[in-house]
């Protein structure tokens, strides 16, 4: 996928003119994304990005690649059909919380589970941002919104702890203005074989600002976010003196000092073969835990479309090479002269 | 059995031979009889052997019913001829029952005088309460008009099996065997076929083969010793096109026509689809041709189907999605992305009763609305329907032709009749098919991805060509550069480029002929799986010197240019349908041309007589 | 401003007062303007007034654009009259464009010698280039046909809003109140409605209160004051029928509507959505209303949406399911569902410009054979549309009383336009509407779930009644017992006993009415919102002496008995529709009578003089 | 939902002859749940069995309550529905693994979120019955089936799995042929408050025989599965000598015995807060491990249709009576005279 002449952040930029709102989260992901393909040498021509409807989904129309703007919710499935067409792509899904989590978490779900080469990136911004202002799967509970004029009565979904209930081979999370860890994440899941699922809190300027405050403002996002490192213990805090402990199969928050050092956390390790750590930390939520980002988990097993190509490769070496007039021929014939 | 000839057959040593020119038969009994495969073999024989052949399978509803009932009968009918036919039969000749429940259900179908071989082990009590009969119907005299056999074929069975040593259950499984042997004696069929199905079938299993042999050999030679029938048949082989043949489904024929149309276009064929009666079998056989660089994806439901189909399309290959009716109303909103976006691409609907999930496994053609009228928007597509199971293969061809040239999602109707229903194909030569020509964009300079050619197709450029890197959508889209684009006068442009195009395939497909005179007192106007009964319906009733002529579309939408001149040359026009009037509103709807109908929504096909019947009331009301 | 006779207003001390029959403007600026604020304001103002009133906004799409592009430009257009009007009007008379994108993409709309408006102070350089001018409209000349004011509003307003003490952006933002009361002073209307407005929306934030309160006052003064305008205007009272009115957008009106019809049923309102535009703001009404036992339910998508509905119908629910386009064509398996199963529910379509995603924010009637035709197997379903803002009110209750009255799912069509449109509504006393009669079945005795009535309609039995318990589903059932059956005849049966049930709809609806003659040369048919742009059209053609009529249909399916009757009456018919000849395709499908059509496809409403020069080209063409 | 007349098993058949293959799993679930219904003394006249399409979905016609048969996937949805319309009804969603997996995986998702009070029977038989023998969302990877002739590339989705990824209230599991043990976990879900999700292993006679062999056989079963009991040290096994030990947060087997008691074994606690012991639960599968039988989780939660109720009330409550007068004259009105 990379090529000789290496491209910079402005060869990712299309000629559409960017049309979201003023101050949407959208563009600093957009310019992550621009930045990550020029840096890892990506090449435009073997790349599609493919998303669905909603104001994320707008998202493939401002890069230079190839790209599907699809309908609602199919982003996944038309992806799905890209790659095996065409396994050689670099394939990437743009989605919201609706588009993703509400009309298309089945086809999110099923392709997960297959595990096709595929870089999901959900933009949850709680709410139905294109429509005006709905709540989403990802709105808090009791949220105020034009559809909850008293409160949503819904639950919200966790796509974390979705996506390892469909045990995904590679989830991370990350914030948009935290760009240069964004970046980080990006890349890792541009070099996952297989799904890669990454959930980015993103800013809804218009009809739901701030909602991740927690967790993007510098003042206080230390204490809310644990960035997550492979082999290291889970520790936290804008002094970095709180970390995760495990109790039974229980986290909890300590403090560290007085007799707790780090050794008693926990250790993470986003290669476990079981998903359950992985989902514990998904279930790690503002305001009781701090949240995690970065990988959770990031683990290798053989993606679809190779093992689709290998399974016809398989096959056609096993039926040997056949025409299209062995095939007309085939079973009971008989002749009439 | 209409026209028979008395002749003596000299290489078989007893009993008279009396030659027919066609003869319509049907095994009918328990889903657990293995009637589809007796019915199959039957088939496959007679096709071999030389008839023309054109069968009738006929499924209950998709889960077993308990045993003996009347809802868990299954039938296969099979009419073999000497001339050329175009249906399964109206009536059958002889009808083989396997028990109360299939005599039941199907003997209103044989006509007086018939044969009828009933297995007299399964007249028990409780299966003949099961069927409802309150006396049994052996004993009763109901069964008068014909001419009864009554054979213990269970009982026989297990005794001829006896040397492959089975436990009694498998023993009795071959019990379709038996009634197969003896109905090939019964119509002077050789048995070498289906000895070989059984050795390349159950090769691996000797104790199996073996005893499906005796059973069948069983039931040929209690046809050559016994007193039971004073005579037998024969039809001779038809006069055929010279050539390889072989018998086909209509969904065979159809996943065959894919794999060769995308061989023809040198490119990797992609169906995503998700199970349904009775499409599956399409997708069953495409799986076993991996080989062919077919790329099967069972998806998790219909619009992912068709994404995923959309997104291969985008990609670059020949790209199919198949369905029935309540799949295809699940794909369209897909569709109209696929009609905006300008991809090529093939759906099949394999048609059943409707409405909603309706009988899965009958057949019916009401869906044609729904693939011509059935989006939201100004969204035109091209329809095609097939006509026959063979025909099922030139069918798929022609759409993925049509589709790839276009630049177009294409709607492939066929349906529950011609997906089941076989007859004899004679096997092309891969050469005798014109390859599909695909021409993917490859200059940058001055690409625009909807820049069109002289048809309104715009390129087909591929993820993976450098500097043609352009982004798609359902939004609409700006002429020629395929941007976003929100103004009136070209939303307006685009709306009429589309339909354009779409009219524009009516330029690439044959002028609509008419079969008999070119004008006259009645045009017969049919489209699919009807194609066989209207026809024989034409036929006859032109043998009887009446002034008909008909009229087969192929093309729906759009429909050959000729189509308006060719109806106002009719005094009538009769269209005959399997749906309440839907072909015949359109015609009416675009040329108002008054029409009549012949509707049926009964799951099943026309009988030729229903038709001729229809005829004869017009033609006799003038 | 058509006619127009001069006055002098007594009450105003100064400038001369012009009296008008009616007047159309059009408030024009970025999204972030507050555009539609301003023109919802006028109207309510208008209709407060006494005027008769018709609106029009037309959003862009749905993602704010950066501000000052094209893209980005908001409008919202409103005509107001002494007299009774139909639509927005096909120009404006004045047009208040707030920069430079705004002017260049309304422009065109308003009349020559018209009254425009401008804030200059957006007419920066960076603007201009925004809206691809390469030099400044306000100097190159170009505006020359047209009455041109020019206002730093920006700067005034910031200048008014000082006492607030807002920052600046938020003083800013009150320009839209100043361009009001500049509008205001200039058709001489009062403040008092848009005062109050500004106290009970803002009144928790007093700062904003005052800051707008500021801008408005300042506004209307820099009219009184400033020596710019020669003249103002007026537009009298309307003489609507006596009562109370209010101002109502199709999606309120429709929303009101469903709740009234529930409350009418005494049951509980059960509204199950997924969130689309134009559709979406039925879903925030009906929340909002949760008090009177509305239960809305925002679905994980548009399939779950009608399911639940078909879900809540069983249960006992007036049951009611909302969407645009692309949802419908989701819902349709699930529409097949319900006619199956004959359960009362409205699937709501406000239909938006297709196909697929389309132009999601402008309006269309392209959904008409979707509607109508878009199902697999035979599958029908009533159809009524909605042919202005307040109308959808009574749409609503008539879909519902036809559901329940008949057992069948009903769909009922609005569009983009009416569903942001607004017009006065004469305000009901609910005692005014009949109530709808609901009978459960109770009596277990030989109870049938399929035993239909004179009308077709089978029993209404819900879960929580002892003794009726049955099942039903997607699978075709037997007549009067409901259970699943795959038998030909009854298949046949079912059939026609569906068809018949939707056909005998028409004996529940008004006999068709035709304004004007009831025969003559030329009948304009029209169906939904285009009523009353061809009303108004016909109303010319009529003055000027042209024997032209015109048949409005409200209920697509099935049609009143007497259409066809009346179509024959007439030389020619002329269908009006947005879309490319979908009822024209119809009426010619089922009477054979050959129509022309008037067709666009543009993402916005007819003008009037778009079918007057239609007409005309007819008659001349005679 | 009790009655005065107590009915008997006979009283919930209905008169529909019943018509699945000799021999079908599905029989023994029908039994049961009449069994249950009668046991119970739950009535006819509030339940609604609402189904989808398949084999199993045909089950709404065999019991004598309201039923509905709706399309494929969406009893979820037609149950939310009715559960809307009527909160009192006793509501029951029957539905295969692709009816509630596949097409239907969105509205199972959904559905168990918000938590609405219905009790979901799903029928795994790991392939689809109805329409004669393809693979199935919880078919084994490699299986061969009609439509995968030389094997599944698709790695299975685990129900149960999924349902805690959406952090279902209640969730267990049980045979089909274990009659007694699937009485009780029908029992527990039916007094489940909230979302009961129930996976029956179910055999499929004729497309996907003995597939759950191993569970079901009574030669090998006590080793193959884990049955679990609140409170109880996870202990299995014919000999019951062998056990569930936790090693940080993965599940290992462990022999009882030579310095290993009861003591040291994973105690089962349905009614943790955090699902993450259930999480890991669903993960042990055969071989590797016991597959656990019965209530994984079963909490509380206010249901949606409480909610709904609730929220009806209090909006009630705080706007006052409002007749529809009020309602056609709010906002701006004028008056023509
Ligand atoms: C079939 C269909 N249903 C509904 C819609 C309307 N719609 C468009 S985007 C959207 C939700 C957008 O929310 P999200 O996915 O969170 O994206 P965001 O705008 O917040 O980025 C909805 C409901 C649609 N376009 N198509
Ligand atoms: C929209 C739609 N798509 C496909 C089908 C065909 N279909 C019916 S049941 C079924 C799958 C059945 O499998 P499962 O849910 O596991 O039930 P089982 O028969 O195994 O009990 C399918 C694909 C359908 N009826 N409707
Ligand atoms: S509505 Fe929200 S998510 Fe959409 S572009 Fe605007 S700020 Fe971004
Ligand atoms: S096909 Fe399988 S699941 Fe369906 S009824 Fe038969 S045995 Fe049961
Ligand atoms: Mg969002
Ligand atoms: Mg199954």
């Amino acid at each position: 996928m990379s090529q000789v002449k290496t491209l910079t952040v402005k060869d990712f930029k299309s000629d559409q003119e960017v049309r979201w709102c003023p101050g949407c989260g959208d563009y600093a992901i957009l310019n992550q994304m621009q930045k990550v393909f020029a840096e890892l040498g990506l090449s435009r021509e073997n790349t599609v990005f493919v998303s669905g409807i909603g104001c994320s989904s707008r998202f493939p129309y401002y890069m230079s690649t190839y790209g599907v703007h699809g309908i609602h919710g199919r982003a996944p499935a038309i992806a799905t059909g890209v790659k095996i067409a065409n396994p050689g792509l670099n394939v990437w899904v743009i989605t919201g919380d609706g588009d993703g989590l509400s009309i298309g978490g089945n086809h999110l779900l099923h392709t997960i589970r297959r595990n096709v080469n595929l870089k999901i990136i959900l933009f949850n911004n709680r709410i139905y941002g294109l429509t005006k202002g709905q709540y989403s799967p990802t709105s808090e509970f009791g949220k105020k919104t034009k559809s909850t004029p008293f409160g949503s009565i819904d639950y919200p979904m966790h796509p974390i702890s979705v996506a390892i209930g469909a045990e995904v081979t590679f989830v991370a999370r990350c914030v948009d203005v935290d760009v240069k860890y964004q970046q980080y994440v990006l890349k890792r899941a541009a070099e996952h074989q297989g799904t890669a699922f990454v959930e980015i809190y993103q800013d809804c300027n218009v009809y739901n600002h701030e909602a991740f405050d927690y967790a993007s403002d510098r003042q206080v996002r230390d204490d809310h976010v644990l960035y997550l490192e492979h082999g290291k213990p889970m520790i936290f805090g804008k002094e970095r003196n709180k970390g995760i402990r495990l109790n039974g199969t229980h986290p909890e928050v300590v403090e560290l000092g007085s007799g707790i050092t780090a050794d008693d956390l926990l250790i993470h390790d986003e290669r476990a073969p079981e998903p359950t750590l992985a989902y514990l930390l998904s279930r790690m939520r503002h305001p009781e835990f701090p949240e995690p980002m970065g990988v959770y988990r990031a683990i290798q097993l053989p993606t679809y479309e190779n093992l689709l190509v290998d399974q016809i490769a398989a096959v056609s070496q096993k039926l040997g090479p056949r025409s299209l007039d062995d095939l007309f021929n085939e079973g009971d014939t008989w002749v009439v002269d | 059995m209409t026209t028979a000839t008395t002749a003596q057959d000299s290489h078989h040593r007893s009993k008279a031979t009396t030659e027919l020119q066609h003869a319509a038969i049907r095994f009918a009994g328990d889903s657990g009889d293995g009637m589809q495969l007796a019915g199959t073999q039957f088939t496959n024989t007679s096709a071999v052997f030389g008839n023309d052949v054109s069968t009738l399978p006929d499924f209950p509803a998709e889960i077993r019913a308990p045993a003996g009932t009347l809802a868990g009968v299954s039938g296969f009918q099979i009419n073999f001829s000497s001339h050329p036919i175009h249906t399964p039969g109206d009536q059958v000749d002889a009808l083989i029952a396997m028990n109360p429940a299939a005599l039941r259900t199907n003997i209103k179908d044989l006509i007086d005088g018939g044969i009828l071989i009933v297995n007299t082990d399964e007249f028990t009590a409780t299966n003949l309460k099961l069927a409802k009969f309150d006396q049994n119907p052996l004993e009763s005299g109901e069964l008068k008009p014909y001419r009864v056999y009554k054979v213990p074929i269970t009982k026989h069975t297990l005794e001829a099996v006896v040397p492959a040593g089975l436990g009694s259950k498998e023993s009795a499984r071959c019990r379709n065997f038996y009634a197969l042997g003896l109905v090939f004696w019964l119509f002077d069929r050789p048995l070498d076929t289906t000895l070989n199905w059984i050795h390349s079938k159950f090769g691996k299993v000797p104790a199996v083969a073996e005893a499906n042999t005796l059973a069948l050999k069983a039931g040929y030679n209690f046809g050559e010793t016994a007193e039971l029938f004073p005579v037998r048949y024969k039809v001779n082989r038809a006069r055929l096109a010279p050539g390889r043949y072989r018998n086909l489904t209509g969904n065979q024929a159809l996943a065959i026509g894919l794999i060769t149309a995308a061989r023809k276009a040198g490119k990797a064929l992609f169906y995503g689809s998700y199970p349904i009666t009775p499409a599956s079998d399409i997708l069953h056989e495409l799986s076993a041709n991996k080989n062919f660089d077919v790329r099967t994806f069972q998806a998790e439901d219909e619009i992912a189907a068709i994404c995923a189909t959309i997104g291969a399309a985008y990609a670059g290959a020949i790209s199919v999605t198949g369905t029935s009716g309540p799949g295809v109303a699940l794909k369209q909103e897909a569709i109209g992305l696929a009609v905006m976006t300008e991809l090529p691409l093939v759906i099949v609907n394999v048609q059943r009763g409707g409405p909603s999930t309706g009988l899965p496994t009958k057949t019916e053609q009401a869906d044609l609305w729904q693939a011509i009228l059935g989006r939201n928007g100004e969204c035109p597509v091209p329809v095609i329907a097939a006509q026959s199971p063979a025909d099922c293969f030139h069918a798929a061809i022609e759409a993925v032709r049509i589709a790839v040239r276009f630049m177009t999602p294409v709607i492939l109707l066929t349906d529950g009749y011609l997906a089941n229903g076989s007859e004899p194909w004679r096997i092309m030569a891969s050469g005798e098919i014109a390859p599909i020509e695909v021409r993917h964009a490859q200059e940058a300079a001055d690409f625009q991805p909807y820049r069109r050619d002289e048809l309104g197709a715009r390129p087909w450029a591929i993820p993976g060509t450098p500097g043609l890197e352009h982004r798609i959508g359902g939004l609409e889209k700006q002429d020629v550069t395929g941007n976003v684009n929100y103004e009136p006068e070209n939303h307006q442009r685009m709306v009429n480029l589309r339909a354009e195009k779409v009219a524009n395939v009516a330029t690439q497909i044959p002028e609509q002929e008419v079969f008999g005179d070119e004008s006259g007192e009645l045009l017969l106007v049919s489209w699919g799986g009807t194609y066989g009964s209207v026809r024989t319906a034409c036929e006859r009733m032109r043998e009887a010197g009446h002034s008909v002529s008909h009229m087969h579309l192929r093309w729906l939408n759009p429909m050959p240019g000729n189509v308006e001149q060719l109806l106002r040359r009719f005094r009538r026009v009769l269209v005959c349908e399997l749906n309440m009037g839907q072909l015949q509103f359109m015609l009416q709807g675009r040329f108002c041309i008054p029409c009549v109908g012949l509707h049926k929504v009964q799951g099943r096909p026309f009988i030729v007589g229903e038709i001729v019947s229809r005829i004869e009331e017009l033609l006799g009301g003038r």
